[in-house]
């Protein structure tokens, strides 16, 4: 029965890979120079996205701790409140629970909230608010009541702030009914993500991962809105499918340009979207490559790394060469030492190594 | 302060009649609810009003139908006065299509937003946010409308109603936060749940105005709510109502009640906020045998036409199970 | 490349089929009557779990919201008040985050407090405590403050209590470094589990599926500390490996029972410890069976049943006939109406129709 | 109330000049810190005490070496004068093997449990709930230990201050609260954060004691701690002090301070709490030159040895990471 099972199994394979699910790149980026370019920074490139949303929509506000006078923890919102006043660039008490539902609260009658949770460590105190009302509204009230929302945070370890601070815990948001996780890992993802967020009609959370601020680069002048749906194959490759997201895709392209030095050709997908995961890209290429490979800075067990290994075994498992491999966290706190903090983190050379074991 | 200024006929034998029969109303539905559980024709949790009428009833009528309600589980009452109608909160205890929530909420989810009726909740102090938000959106938009946040005395202990008592006074919200302090929690008795049991005096510390108020009395009820909704209308910021009653019937549906002894239920039910005003009426000669069974007549009958149109109403189809999650997108 | 690797797929797979990872069960139930048995409940079972803690260490004290006048919400210390008088058998206000903090504050220096939580859908506002402190604090402090604490609490739906009253959060917490979470699916475990739990140094999460307390049947009398480590083969079988727990055990056995008319014989594993997992069970079995089916009532998408799969894609690849199959809930709000609940839950015929597409 | 006994040396000039000392410790620690971490060093956050020290050093100097202590992530202060060696902490700042934390936590997260020091947590307010279950388990054990339990100004939003603040006065804890408030929570001033800003009278509403003290003025701090303490070991239940004081810098290492004018933090610097007991001394003769000379030589010489011995200690090997994530099992 083994035999015939096995049999069975490089038998039905054939077909699959005739027609893989996907053979086209759900999105490529805008050729470079395409139109007029400016230097930004993924902080300015996210700013300029709230400005913009402000400017557009007078029912949109920005509510959340020390975003007004101090600037933002991390300097997002630095100049807003000069800009749109006190009454939309809101600073809030610490209170989560209280700021996050009271924008579930103004959202359910029309307004169109931007919350900013200063960290994912925090939300938690906000959990249930965003799990049993924002989430759950909607259906609880068959229908009647919308959760127009959008909660951002950064997240994400590398700055040695330790255990409590080091939190990589947006794979758990994906796990809610109802609501609609983002990932913005580019510029353009961070200047046009959140358009389209407030203007889906419920609840988006979008988290920021804390090492993206700084990074520099150019956008088209006119960028604007983009889609919430689907990933990006950021870079295509035939070899072996690295899947990334958020802080993980410059570690991910990172490796793929190492493994290139060994003739091995990685094609890199961004997921962006983590809520609902976009199924296809990530088929089709793994139906392309034969191999994949998920970095994901959460925990290892129970990670959307484990989520996305689940669907390639279910919806690819005929066109596995290899079992799929997760480079994730070490599963401990994350300690200060900056050796050890490194140490449990996903790392370009982790990567090239689990890579390495699926191919060839 | 001077008690609000209301058309005379609010305070007549006619709107007194109108408050009776309320309050006779959220009774009779709940009793008809604890006859159809006990059959097994409507199931989950049920939390009964009885005995509290007089709150829901009082507040709702100080209330303009343009303010907002938040509620918790134990809403039938609210639901029911604030004019969600019958046939709907019958066929929602039911899980009917026709039901207020279509049948995917029961009886702690009644939802219309149609009359600015935000929903039952049913974590404790969960929709005390939800409240501080919607006034939010009104102060923000200019809009003069009240949000009546209810809650009960046990969630006074958990930190959500800390942090949205603090957030609503400090950006001066209009939320009218009325607490029904029927003196426990499940099991536990305010003593021992409370370091300040005198819940008013707690509020007070947030810097809003807070009293206590007779809840088995439905016109001080109404007097109190009158004069804090007209206050938190006019820009005076968020008021805060004790409203110390008592619920008659257990926690849920059922439970041993070992917690308090039947004397002390006793004592409570003589004060019975539906004898107190019938009985107050006959000595002012406001309420005739007759006029109280043409209530209950009329009652009785839509109770009933309501329980058997919830019977014969359709129930979601299986394949729409997943409808609601999202709401579906246009493009 | 594809069919070399097809190739190499079934070669590998011989060795492993030799000598799987485990032959044996990791555990297997008592024969029924090898001591002298009473009748009992879970609830009971539960209940003499703590009797019999508060008894043995005076360090032992159960808090809770309703644990004693109200004899618990599941009547589960019904009594215990009366036996061990309110500082040992204490209500506490509404305030989840301060007693679940007041639990790990008191198991720091040398407690052993055992902290009832209602229900899980209230933990969420307990989680920042349990994550951030109960988990976090050994390794943070260097080793100096271990946090030998226990925290009971009931899930699961099925009683038609609707969205905000159904979640099956467990999967959650088996993300959290530092914790151990249990869900004793049996009499013998409702009875056992609590002791040893308590003797571990660290925190200890109990899970008690809500449809268990009636749980009616045979125990032995002298029953006592069970093992927290190991899953348990609940039904050897050899065609196909259903993996449940908690609520979805029964469901598992029924479904196997309905498959042995069709000849088809499943083996059952009771994970029994959701964190660590006990791999070498799981993978041993499928080993065997080289197919395997999880039951799970967590959601989906992020559940522990996709941790269970990409644990098994990643050690049990090449003896994997079919690739494995997810049962979970429906990703809705649980909703009211009966028979939309029931269709949002894994039912016996979902299991067993998940079993025929990865059998023959 | 009368004042706490305590032996007469404690007021003598020898306290004083020790008081003097450890305030002067901690801030030349953190000076030294500040220059480390400019040279990169250390690193994560690090939040400085620099104003503050009179509070750390009056409440310690009132509490015995058996009561314990639960603090925040601005714990430097609460850890040296508490007595956790500053080798270790120096090296925890460093993230060596040798450090308090064995490198673990860094400045946010210090522990010593030798010395009942139980931690820097970086959640706001996630101290609270630990230190009413120290105390609990005290109460439970007939221990008279006082937990001494530090926080912000900006915790006394958060709910589960709520959620304690009632715990604690429910059960009659020994508990002290000492509010650390420096007016800011971060950028945000007190005044945009609490409707009630007199902290003291919020606490008080949940029937303790409560009462603002001088936090620039360590005698004051002693004699409130020294008060509320005793109060608190012999049964009073638990006690909470507005610890009013100002930090000097930056909310963490370096921020742009947008949120509050210079001329503010200059006058406040005037009541620098270091500057205001030397010269209180000196005008009563018990400060001479030649004495503080000798404490800045011997703090100096500690810390620069600290430094040494940190830079030169050993790093934990990458193979231990998952050391402590759970204890090591006997069997
Ligand atoms: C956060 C949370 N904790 C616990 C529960 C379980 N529970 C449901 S109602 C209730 C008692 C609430 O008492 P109170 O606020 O006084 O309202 P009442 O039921 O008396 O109207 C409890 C403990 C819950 N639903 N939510
Ligand atoms: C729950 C939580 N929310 C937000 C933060 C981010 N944060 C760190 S310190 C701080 C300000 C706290 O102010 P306060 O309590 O007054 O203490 P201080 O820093 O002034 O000593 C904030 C907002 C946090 N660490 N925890
Ligand atoms: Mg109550
Ligand atoms: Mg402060």
């Amino acid at each position: 029965m083994s035999v015939s099972g096995a049999r069975a199994k490089s038998a039905r394979a054939r077909p699959a890979r005739a027609e893989p699910a996907r053979t086209e790149p759900a999105r490529v980026e805008p050729a470079a120079g395409a139109s007029e370019q400016i230097q930004t920074t993924y902080r300015e490139a996210m700013r300029a996205a709230i400005r913009d949303a402000m400017q557009r929509d007078d029912r949109v506000f920005l509510m959340g701790e020390d975003v007004g006078r101090y600037g933002g923890c991390f300097a997002v919102s630095m100049g807003l409140l000069a800009e749109f006043g006190p009454e939309r660039i809101r600073d809030t008490p610490l209170s989560e629970s209280a700021f996050v539902g009271a924008g579930i609260g103004a959202a359910m009658v029309g307004m169109r909230p931007i919350v900013e949770i200063m960290t994912v460590n925090f939300s938690l105190l906000a959990l249930d608010q965003i799990l049993n009302n924002a989430a759950t509204l909607l259906h609880m009230s068959g229908g009647q009541v919308g959760v127009p929302l959008v909660i951002r945070m950064t997240t994400g370890a590398g700055r040695q702030v330790a255990a409590q601070h080091s939190h990589s815990l947006e794979g758990w948001y994906t796990h809610i009914p109802g609501l609609r996780v983002l990932a913005p890992a580019t510029l353009e993802d961070a200047r046009g993500m959140l358009w389209t967020a407030l203007e889906d009609p419920d609840p988006v959370l979008i988290f920021e991962h804390g090492s993206l601020y700084n990074a520099k680069g150019m956008l088209a002048a006119d960028a604007g809105a983009v889609d919430i749906d689907s990933a990006a194959i950021r870079r295509p490759g035939g070899d072996v499918t690295l899947i990334a997201y958020g802080g993980t895709l410059g570690k991910a392209l990172a490796a793929a340009e190492a493994l290139e030095q060994d003739g091995i050709d990685a094609e890199v997908i961004d997921l962006r979207t983590l809520r609902p995961l976009d199924d296809a890209t990530i088929i089709g290429s793994v139906a392309r490559t034969h191999r994949a490979v998920i970095v994901d800075e959460g925990w290892r067990s129970g990670s959307l790394a484990a989520e996305i290994s689940a669907r390639i075994m279910e919806q690819a498992f005929f066109d596995l060469d290899a079992p799929v491999q997760r480079v994730c966290s070490a599963e401990v706190p994350i300690p200060y030492a900056r050796h050890l903090e490194a140490a449990a983190l996903p790392q370009v050379d982790g990567v090239v190594a689990a890579v390495r074991t699926v191919v060839g | 302060m001077t008690p609000p200024v209301r058309p005379a006929t609010n305070l007549d034998a006619a709107h007194r009649l109108d408050l009776l029969r309320q309050m006779l109303f959220i009774r009779r539905f709940e009793e008809k609810c604890v006859e159809l559980y006990s059959g097994g024709e409507i199931r989950g949790f049920v939390h009964l009003y009885i005995g509290e009428e007089a709150v829901a009833v009082g507040v709702n009528s100080a209330l303009t139908p343009d303010d907002n309600i938040v509620s918790t589980y134990r809403e039938h009452g609210h639901a029911l006065v604030r004019g969600v109608p019958l046939d709907s909160v019958m066929a929602e205890m039911y899980g009917k299509v026709t039901g207020c929530s279509h049948g995917r909420g029961g009886s702690m989810h009644l939802f219309d937003t149609s009359r600015r009726f935000y929903g039952g909740n049913a974590i404790v102090g969960g929709g005390l946010p939800l409240a501080v938000g919607i006034a939010l959106a009104d102060k923000m938009r200019g809009q003069s409308r009240v949000t009546a946040c209810f809650f009960g005395d046990g969630a006074v202990a958990e930190g959500e109603f800390h942090e949205c008592m603090n957030l609503a006074a400090l950006w001066e919200l209009p939320v009218l936060f009325c607490c029904e302090n029927n003196r426990y929690a499940m099991g536990t008795a305010i003593e021992r749940a409370q370091a300040q049991t005198d819940l008013a005096v707690r509020a007070g510390s947030y810097g809003m105005p807070a009293w206590p108020v007779d809840g088995m009395d439905v016109l001080a009820v109404e007097r109190s709510a009158g004069l804090a909704a007209e206050t938190v209308r006019s820009g005076g910021g968020p008021h805060f109502l004790e409203l110390r009653t008592y619920r008659f019937r257990a926690h849920s549906m059922y439970d041993p009640e070992l917690y308090r002894n039947k004397d002390e239920v006793e004592l409570w039910k003589e004060r019975d906020p539906i004898t107190a005003l019938a009985e107050q009426m006959r000595a002012a000669g406001e309420l005739s045998d007759g006029d109280l069974a043409s209530i209950e007549d009329e009652l009785a009958r839509a109770i009933t036409e309501s329980v058997s149109s919830a019977r014969s109403a359709p129930a979601e189809d299986v394949r729409d199970l997943a409808k609601f999650v999202y709401t579906p997108r246009q493009s």
